[in-house]
């Protein structure tokens, strides 16, 4: 790495060289090992097609969620470690959902519209909060989600839900900790146009449905307010100085991540086909995290690149370490790596010098 | 020592260059045992850098080293780091308080030189795991705040302590190293009251009876007459003055200072403008402008500033000149009244400004003047497009606003041939990888791009090279002429303004000390600089 | 040399350390003594089991043995002081006799056979390892959980 | 400052900082007679839970004086600790010698995971406590990886009422009953039905002379001139990365001294689980004895403990009389746990900026006065 800029007259080249300075040892390395997993995959008997389709659709679970990142990255506000809070809006729209009769397919533009206002609303004290601590949001985010877990952990039993299929049986209220979408928007979107080749089968429909919002995202990030965005968290002092409100900006990356959050975990339920309440948000926030660093963010810069790139890694390593290590050594050591690789990844971004030189 | 007859410390034919920009050349001066030197002169006359070599600061070996030879007790001396500097018994004041605000004064006089007690547990884990000796630290606190002869509460938390003591603190830490032999003072009477002011003089010349050589570095040249033996007037890197302090007076010292009779100033008569015949045109007007501004605080300032022409504003360091811009354009809190075209302007909201066409260019290159990890075409087009809505497309009624970034780039290209940016990839490269003196050219050209009808323009020479400078400066004149735009210009260095302005105005603790015409000689502007410092 | 009194010290330091940490390893050793009451077959003969026994184990509580009981306690430490008192058939005197047993570090469990024991015979017969019998190990593995959110007391 | 403050404007401030303290007398006010526990009850409860928890909360003060925040990474040395706990369960080292040995172990393992820490926190400047957050979830990988794969496969272990019957592998739970409050019991007084583990009391007293004392060395001064400011620290010569860097090992090395003595006294150790909140709860009763992130001493350890667990005994059942829901009150002691820290967080963050602004207000209306 002692050889720097060396340039080679060509434009593409340098980027191509800069590129690969930017990416990153503990990249390459979590890469590296996707590939080798999917090479040994056949060699232990695991059919590749299967593993990727299994990689596919956990991708289209988990992608909205990792997407949810973005915005809040882009505006400096950090990695959004409050994710849960997103989650929680996501889950007050898909229980209501259930709650109002909604089924099927239409059940979940129901949950989405029923999450919105929650979103909206818990996005915007949030984005107040976080507007009000500069510079200290990422360690606060962690604990404003954790503390408004277990707040709505007390309120899962308290709200006075009432449909059969979601409440305690034998006390008649309370909800589940798990609730099955079984008849309501189960495969909302999996299921839609999906294509099944022998063993590859793609959830074109929930794939389409994170392009749609990548898209957006993308356009936004393309208009005058996004352009905004992007340098109030490149230099929120330059910024300023070029008549940005920087508060409102960043209020408003907070609602939208927080309203992707919301989004996402509708999307992961109905892949996963269950809503999980009480203490699951906890864990939801560190993969998305991790999983966006991996695909090539830094705290303060993040593209929708890194998003697919990050996703399908994560979710590729998730999925194919257990069924190959498996084979292999007959020790099912994919958890522990997983937890090594990802938050071994967070601290690498964190320790990394802020790249905005002040 | 036997060798009696060579100086406490003599510097010979030092000279020190930043990236070929000469700042110190051929530096020779003596200081004897006990003898107290005043050191004046304008800002970036290299005082400081001469400081800096003689405190063996990392910046200078970081930048190159120095030349010449610096010797104590006619030894060569070569400091690798501060901490050099202080073994061989040259102790200094910063401007900056170097003090831990939750301890007291005798903590802070003995940090890290506290006695101590060795105990059973500290032979084991190290010297460390001594205790401190309290009762000894005192003591040793109470000797060099004795030495310092100023009363000062040595168990007073530093926090609490009116900002005077906290000087006082600061000297008394030094006075407490026993190899002191040059205690170098930065201005330490600029945060003073008169009365503290006196008191450290007195204390000076207590030093001095004691054997410590002092170097006395202020703007308050009264002060330097008072108490100093010799005093040195650097001008441009240069000595320019080495004369006993009973054979001049104040008038002398700023002529010196500041004097350079010959160069810009008839030029300056030449090129005088269409400012001054409208002086009743007047297109800006601030009234008991107040600017919070940390370091260069504004306190009362009123100032008319006509149509078309090129306004100055000049003065020393930490008098307020810079908080003007800053604060009328929003960056800092500041107070008060700013009429524009007969508009009163609300402060404290920099998008205000900038929507009546009024633009800046922060002294502050690389915290708020650049997107350091952005293209250079962001940087650029980024006020414009968020202020003027330039380089946007709209659809669907402007509910969508698309960045052009077709004609971002046109007008990157326009400014990059226009103010010969030199980037090797053009109008995508990022603004962290472009020189100081380019990066000084983004930053005009994105004050141009907003196509303003009056510009600030903060230190636009500070940290570029000479070729750069120049260009800068055509570019900003050529800018007034052409456009007609009002620009006003603040700048430490006044040659510099001498050779662009119609009029200059003279900050002095955070007030107008006075405005001339640029043509006037210099030792004018230099008595205004110094006429209320504080 | 100060740098090497310096070192020296905590050199020190660290083998008192480790001394400490053999020390505790020795005296802190956790054994279960189990006294068996019971009649013993050797190449020399027969040995039949006592009517009655008490044993005291490192002062802890009596245990009471009639003819084929077990008594066991824990102590630690690389020896332990049994006190039987012990009456060999049911009109018989009653005896008390104090040993102090040697075992082995190893053993976790150590089974003494007191007839033998009384008897005076060798080491190797009156003293046997105690292997513990597996105990119906579930044939399905206990399923670890890393994760937990649940608050346990604290 | 003024002298002549009235008394109500001076209660009014020390309530205002003591916000978090305050508001726990109140719940625990309220909640006490809910709940409907004895007063002995609680009392028991509390002078256990101080024994058992203090010395856990003590090692996060060090950091805290070193200016690097509250210690998240505690955890770390809580891992170290249940190693030794581990091997010495495997060993059949027993009663107090099985402490000290577990402690000898966990020493050097608490000194390599503090390095690591620390070293990376000097990287991460500005942002210690949540990098020292994750790295307890990082660290908390590869105690499993130790712990799940490398135990009975690469490290021996032989009893199996520790592996798991795969062959390697720890179980989810160690039964510590050999060594179950052997420190507790040792010398304990019973006070009217009441024990009090005086051994216990005796260790953190004398941790707590260790800070006092720490405080007075000179590697305790450098830590107070670096935790306020590094750069003057520096200045001044002192090597503030080193510091630093101290300052966590000796926080996680007396963490895993704390987990040893905490588990001893609950007489099994839950392999996997133990650690997981350990760090969050100490922060909190830290907190909640009216430290914030900047400041704490040992009063704030013994206030909060006595605070935070006295909510935590009261809040269930108080939940069951009040919800009829037991669940509610355990829930509402997690949520509490947690908003405090938030809490405490935003306090700590709001007011540095508050301080700053204010002063420059003060001194804008100053100028002000002056003109006229």
């Amino acid at each position: 790495m002692s050889e720097l800029v060396r340039s080679s007259g060509n434009p593409i080249v340098d980027r191509i060289r800069a590129f690969a300075r930017s990416f990153g040892l503990p990249r390459l390395i979590i890469a590296g090992f996707l590939l080798l997993l999917f090479i040994m995959a056949p060699f232990v008997g695991a059919n590749f097609f299967t593993q990727l389709s299994n990689t596919l659709n956990r991708f289209s679970w988990n992608a909205v969620l990792v997407l949810s990142m973005v915005p809040m990255i882009h505006s400096g506000c950090g990695l959004n470690f409050g994710l849960p809070l997103g989650i929680i809006a996501g889950l007050l729209g898909g229980t209501l959902a259930i709650e109002v009769g909604a089924t099927g397919f239409a059940s979940f533009w129901v949950a989405v519209l029923f999450a919105t206002p929650f979103a909206l609303i818990l996005g915007a004290l949030y984005g107040f909060l976080l507007n009000k601590i500069k510079g200290g949001e990422m360690m606060i985010a962690t604990y404003v989600g954790f503390s408004s877990v277990s707040l709505m952990c007390m309120m899962w039993l308290l709200l006075p839900y009432h449909s059969p299929n979601m409440v305690w049986g034998y006390a008649g209220k309370g909800l589940r900790t798990t609730i099955s979408l079984e008849g309501y928007y189960n495969g909302a979107l999996a299921n839609f146009l999906q294509i099944n080749i022998g063993h590859l089968s793609i959830p074109v429909g929930s794939l389409l449905f994170f392009a749609v919002l990548a898209f957006g995202i993308w356009a936004f990030l393309h208009t005058k307010t996004g352009t905004a965005m992007t340098a109030v968290g490149s230099n929120p002092n330059f910024a300023r100085a070029a008549g940005i409100n920087i508060d409102r900006t960043r209020l408003l990356s907070v609602i939208l991540s927080t309203w992707l959050g919301a989004i996402g975990i509708l999307v992961y339920e109905q892949g996963f086909g269950f809503i999980q309440l009480y203490m699951a948000p906890f864990n939801m926030a560190l993969p998305a995290v991790s999983a966006i660093l991996i695909g090539g963010a830094t705290v303060n810069k993040a593209t929708i690149t890194n998003v697919i790139i990050g996703t399908f890694l994560f979710q590729g390593i998730v999925t194919m370490t257990p069924t190959v290590m498996n084979s292999m050594i007959h020790m099912d050591m994919s958890e522990v790596i997983r937890v090594i690789a990802s938050n071994g990844m967070i601290i690498y971004a964190l320790t990394r010098k802020s790249e905005v030189s002040r | 020592m036997s060798n009696s007859k060579a100086p406490l410390l003599e510097m010979k034919n030092v000279s020190k260059s930043f990236f070929a920009n000469n700042v110190l050349q051929d530096i020779n001066f003596k200081l004897e045992e006990g003898e107290v030197l005043g050191l004046v002169g304008e800002n970036g006359a290299g005082k400081s850098t001469l400081m800096k070599i003689l405190f063996g600061m990392s910046v200078i070996k970081d930048t190159g080293g120095y030349g010449g030879s610096v010797l104590i007790d006619g030894e060569k001396v070569e400091f690798e780091s501060p901490f050099d500097a202080l073994k061989a018994g040259i102790g200094m004041v910063h401007q900056e308080f170097s003090l831990i605000p939750g301890f007291t004064a005798t903590e802070n006089i003995l940090l890290n030189r506290e006695p101590e007690k060795v105990s059973v547990v500290s032979k084991v884990f190290g010297s460390r795991l001594n205790t401190l000796d309290r009762k000894q630290m005192d003591e040793d606190a109470e000797l060099s705040i004795e030495k310092l002869g100023v009363r000062i509460d040595k168990n007073m938390v530093v926090n609490q302590m009116p900002v005077g003591h906290k000087q006082f603190t600061e000297i008394a830490r030094e006075l407490s190293k026993k190899q002191l032999k040059i205690l170098i003072l930065d201005e330490p009477t600029a945060v003073l009251t008169e009365k503290e002011a006196d008191a450290l003089l007195a204390s000076i010349r207590g030093m001095s009876k004691r054997g410590i050589a002092v170097i006395f570095i202020t703007h308050r040249l009264q002060e330097i007459l008072t108490v100093c033996d010799k005093v040195l007037v650097m001008r441009d890197g240069v000595i320019v003055k080495d004369v006993p302090a009973a054979d001049t007076n104040v008038t002398e010292i700023t002529k010196w200072m500041v004097g350079r009779e010959n160069k810009g100033a008839a030029k300056a008569g030449a090129k005088r403008s269409r400012a001054a015949e409208k002086e009743d045109d007047v297109i800006m007007s601030i009234k008991r402008l107040w600017v919070d501004m940390p370091g260069e605080t504004v306190r009362d300032v009123s100032l008319d500033i006509y149509n078309g022409e090129i306004l100055g504003i000049g003065g020393l360091a930490g008098q307020g000149k810079l908080g003007i811009p800053n604060g009328i354009m929003g960056l800092y809190e500041s107070g008060g009244k700013v009429i524009f075209r007969g508009k009163e302007i609300p402060l404290n909201n920099p998008r205000k400004c900038l929507d009546s066409q009024l633009a800046f260019v922060s002294e502050d290159r690389r915290g708020v003047g650049l997107l350091l990890d952005e293209t250079l075409e962001w940087n650029i087009a980024f006020p414009a497009m968020q202020i003027q809505n330039k380089f946007l497309k709209s659809y669907l009624g402007g509910l969508i606003k698309w960045r052009d970034d077709k004609a971002i780039e046109e007008v990157t290209e326009k400014y990059i041939d226009s103010l010969q940016i030199k980037c090797s990839l053009g109008s995508k490269q990022l603004a962290k990888e472009l020189s100081g003196g380019n990066q000084q050219k983004v930053c005009l050209a994105k004050a141009f791009a907003l196509e303003p009808r009056f510009l600030f323009v903060s230190e636009p020479t500070r940290g570029i090279d000479v070729g750069a400078k120049a260009l800068v400066l055509d570019a900003l004149k050529q800018f007034n002429r052409e456009s007609g735009v009002t620009v006003v210009m603040i700048s430490s260095e006044l040659e510099e303004l001498r050779f662009i302005c119609d009029r200059i105005a003279i900050v002095s603790g955070g007030k107008i000390s006075g405005i001339l015409p640029a043509d006037r000689p210099s030792e004018e502007f230099g008595s205004l600089m110094i006429s209320n410092v504080r | 040399m100060k740098i090497g009194k310096a070192l020296l010290y905590k050199i020190l330091t660290v083998v008192a350390i480790l001394i400490l940490a053999a020390v505790m390893m020795i005296i802190g050793r956790g054994h279960t003594i189990y006294l068996d009451n019971k009649t013993i077959e050797t190449s020399g003969g027969s040995y039949a089991a006592f009517y009655r026994a008490d044993i005291e184990v490192k002062n802890n509580e009596t245990q009471k043995l009639s003819a084929r009981e077990r008594g066991a306690a824990t102590f630690m430490g690389q020896s332990v002081k049994v006190t039987v008192t012990y009456m060999e058939t049911k009109n018989s005197q009653k005896k008390t006799e104090t040993f102090k047993i040697k075992v082995p570090y190893g053993w976790d469990g150590i089974i003494i056979n007191l007839p033998a024991l009384i008897k005076g015979l060798d080491k190797s017969v009156y003293m046997t390892q105690f292997i513990e019998t597996p105990v119906e190990v579930s044939a399905t593995d206990e399923t670890v959980v890393t994760d937990e959110f649940a608050v346990s007391d604290i | 400052m003024s002298n002549n403050k009235s008394f109500g404007s001076k209660i009014w401030s020390l309530f205002r900082n003591n916000t978090v303290p305050f508001m726990f007398v109140v719940i625990c006010a309220v909640c006490i007679p809910i709940s409907g526990f004895s007063l002995n009850y609680l009392l028991a409860e509390i002078i256990t839970r101080i024994a058992r928890n203090s010395f856990l909360i003590l090692s996060l003060l060090i950091p805290i004086m070193a200016g690097m925040g509250l210690n998240f990474g505690m955890t770390l040395g809580a891992m170290a600790g249940e190693i030794g706990l581990i091997l010495v369960s495997d060993w059949q080292i027993w009663g107090i010698p099985g402490m000290v040995l577990a402690m000898i172990i966990s020493i050097p393992i608490s000194v390599l995971l503090g390095v690591i820490c620390g070293k990376i926190m000097n990287l991460a400047r500005g942002r210690e406590m949540i990098t020292g957050y994750i790295m307890n979830y990082f660290i908390n990988g590869i105690y499993q990886l130790i712990v799940l794969y490398a135990m009975g496969a690469i490290i021996p272990i032989v009893h199996s009422s520790i592996i798991l019957p795969r062959g390697y592998g720890i179980r989810n739970t160690v039964s510590l009953l050999s060594m179950r409050q052997s420190l507790d019991n040792l010398l304990a007084i019973r006070f009217g039905g009441i024990k009090i583990p005086v051994m216990t009391f005796a260790v953190v007293a004398l941790l707590c002379l260790f800070i006092v004392w720490f405080r007075k060395t000179k590697l305790g001064q450098d830590m107070r001139a670096v935790g306020q400011d590094m750069e003057v620290a520096r200045a001044a010569g002192i090597d503030v990365e080193r510091t630093r860097i101290i300052s966590i090992v000796m926080s996680t090395v007396l963490a895993g001294f704390g987990m040893i003595i905490y588990l001893q006294n609950m007489g099994n150790l839950s392999t996997y689980t133990a650690h997981s909140q350990i760090g969050m709860f100490c922060i909190a009763a830290l907190l909640v004895g009216g430290a914030s992130v900047d400041r704490a001493s040992i009063g704030n350890v013994f206030l909060g403990v006595t605070l935070f667990h006295l909510m935590f005994i009261v809040a269930p059942s108080a939940g069951t009389v009040l919800m009829g829901d037991s669940m509610i009150g355990e829930y509402f002691r997690v949520f509490v746990s947690y908003a405090v820290i938030t809490f405490a967080l935003i306090m700590y963050e709001t007011k540095k900026r508050r301080t700053s602004s204010l002063a420059g207000r003060e001194l804008a209306l100053a100028q002000k006065e002056a003109d006229k």
